[in-house]
Parts: C-alpha cells; structure tokens; sequence
C-alpha cells in the first residue's frame, strides 16, 4: 500500500495492513521530524509532492524490493504540508518469512525514497528563516528507477 | 502549442508560482523550454539547470519533443541525505 | 526498556516510548508466530524463559548495540506462554538520529537475543504433537555475551 | 551441601520435573552435578551434554565449583535460526 497525506500517520495500521500468519518478521522503519540540525533548532518542516510522479516512482520502489527480497506486503506512506518537531514524516514497513528480507527490504525502501521520490521539505528554523533543502551537488542520482 | 508547467519547491519559490502555461513552437524540445523558462523567470535561471524535467507523470531528457497540451512538471534535486 | 511478559506485546506503546525529537529514525521489528513451517501447521508457540538469566542477557545486548551504535534509547520485549498464529512474540525497537544505525542495531539485538537468550519454544503442530525445538548441532553458539 | 536445580524446556520434560533438590559433597564441581543429574534422571543423560549450566543468573563451566545452597539452571540450546 503506496499512500501521500495530509493527516499524521497512524503506523500501528499500517503495522497490521502487512501481518499474515505466513510472514513471520515484520520490519517498521518511521522517520520523525528531529528538532535540532547542526545546532540548529527547527520550528517545522514543510513537505511537497509531485504527487503523481511521487505515486509512480513509490510503486517503482515496491516492485524493486519485491523482485530482490521475500516480501510478502509493504506499505509505505509519507506525509505532507507542515510538521512539527517529534511528528512521524514517512514510514515504511515490510512483512516477510525472513527477517534478513524484512529488514533488508525496509532499509532499502527508505533510501529509495529519499533518492528517487519527488518530494521536498523547506525547514523552518527558530530564526525565523526557511530554506527549501535540496542538495548542493549536480543531480548525482537521478530520479529515474530501472523499469521492472 | 500549449504547455503547462507545474513548479516545485525552490523553483515555485524563485519563479513566483506554482503553475503557469507557455506558448511553445510546435516540435519544440524541452531544453527550450527550459530556455523560454529561464527567459521569463531571471531569478529561475541559475537554478534551473539542478532541476530535472518531468512530461506527465515520466521523466525525460532535455531532447525529448514538447507534446501538446503537455504537462512539464519541474522538479528540483530531493532531499535525500541524513535523517 | 526489556521485559518478559506474558501478555499480549502492544508494539505502538513501544515506539512511542523510544520516540524523541532528537532521534529522526525508528526501527522496529516484530516476530510473529509463523502457521506453517516447512509445511507443519503450528496452532500453537510456547514459550518459556529463565527469567533472571534471560533479563541479564538482553541488559547485555542493550548495552553491546549502544557500545556499537548511536542508540538514542531502546526496547525489547519478548513474550511467554501460549501463542496462536499471527501473534506477536518479540518486539525490538531502536530509535536513532540516524537511520542506519536504527536498522542495525535493532537487526544486531534480534539476531542476539535468538543467539543468547535463554528462551525456548515449544511447536504444538495441528496432528496433535509437540516438540521442544532446540539446535540439534553441538551448541555452536553460547549464551556468553562479552562484558561491556 | 543442597544445590537447587532448576529445569528448563526439553530438560524438564525428560526430567519429569522442573524443579529438584540435589545433595552433592562439599568441593563438588559442576561436572559432578551433571554426572547425579544423568545418574538420577537416566532420560535425561543423552541431552544433558548439549545443555548449559547456569550458577543463579551466570553462565558456568564444568569446573567450577557448585556453592552451598546454589541454584543451579539446565539450559538447552536456544531455538535460534530463522523466523
């Protein structure tokens, strides 16, 4: 299950949408909105899609694990708009046989997430300033996933 | 030929909307679009180049022709790195 | 946070207990009880400790992931007594502020706690038969953990 | 010298019992309380070897020696290996 929203999100249902009695390891990764980077201290972060492409490429990212791992079901959902220090961005969670697959897969979906989905946050900082965050370097990993 | 272009982002930001429409000659590519972009949006022009450009819903490369009724989504670099 | 109980794991009181605004990653992994293995149909896992060993074993592994990885704070929670399929029967949870070190230490204290542990189960297969299930090689594994 | 002995899963099945009561002679090692173990509980001779001994809460080798009024605890391999 692939799903973008607005309202916070609820891992405990998405920890039951991928139980089975067949899938004996479930993994959950959540990423969470940290209060201080570098030293400095944010107020909120502030996250944009391109929705449909985000859509497309987050069912890219599924068949990606599911070809590479025994993954018996995945969700995997990210937030949008404002958030608060403490609040839950993205999370992600595996069901599988084996726990190397649910753990392997998990970790990779996250990092393919933060590679390939279009998705930008802007920090608000406690001065009052913001700034969208996107890498300085030219592009080094393009948004494009191999076709499966 | 119509072309509407969605921007994300910074380049929302710089460019000062989140949507507008170009006038393009038929056959064009989306590097010029890329060029009618910068032309219109100065403060876009540096930051433009770090973008990747979408048609619809698939990415593609700056030689790839201008469909009509086209929506060119631009999307800067994501934020990827340390959580 | 370890613990050994008999009632049901509630996993989101877990999460919510390792969650912090400096920690930005959360991994958690949960073990549930599998209905098929190698084609046997399980209706029920017992489990059984040596409380007191099995207590000091996870202190030990909790201090071994926080000697290896940036742990911000952890929990392991591993249940006793009769379960059915589909039930959860260990719950480790890791937050961190960065995520790699939330995926490995959360794989390294699973992988542990199976290793060096004292907790054993017991399959009840649908024929009506039991078996204590335990490593038919000399025990390649002990249940020594390194002194901190 | 009295020596509680805890048994645990497959050891306690074969034992019959979870928990026995063991007199050993003074300077008796863990050795020895595995031999009257095997002695008393002919069931349990053959898994006995594939256990651990545990003195209260730590692990022990058969050479030491079993304290007065020690709890001494049968601990057969964990189950381990893949969920």
């Amino acid at each position: 299950m692939i799903r973008l929203q607005r309202e916070p999100i609820d891992y405990g249902t998405l920890v039951e949408s991928v139980r089975r009695t067949t899938a004996g390891a479930v993994v959950l990764f959540l990423g969470t909105v940290r209060e201080l980077t570098d030293g400095r201290v944010t107020v909120a972060l502030e996250y944009e899609a391109y929705d449909r492409l985000a859509e497309k490429q987050l069912a890219a990212i599924e068949q990606e694990i599911r070809s590479r791992w025994q993954v018996t079901d995945v969700a995997m959902v990210h937030r949008l708009g404002r958030l608060e220090p403490g609040e839950i961005s993205v999370a992600v969670v595996v069901s599988s046989p084996h726990r190397q697959d649910a753990f392997l897969a998990a970790r990779h979906a996250i990092e393919r997430i933060k590679q390939v989905v279009p998705i930008w946050k802007k920090e608000h900082w406690s001065d009052g300033s913001s700034e969208w965050i996107h890498p300085q370097e030219p592009i080094a990993d393009p948004l494009h996933l191999p076709q499966s | 030929m119509t072309v509407r272009v969605l921007l994300f982002a910074r380049a929302r930001d710089l460019a000062g909307t989140d949507t507008l429409t170009l006038e393009t000659p038929a056959g064009a590519t989306l590097r010029q679009l890329r060029d009618e972009l910068a032309r219109r949006f100065p403060a876009l022009a540096d930051f433009l180049p770090r973008c990747q450009l979408a048609i619809h819903d698939t990415l593609a490369d700056d030689r790839t022709l201008v469909p009509d009724n086209a929506t060119v989504a631009v999307l800067p670099p994501v934020s990827g790195g340390m959580m």
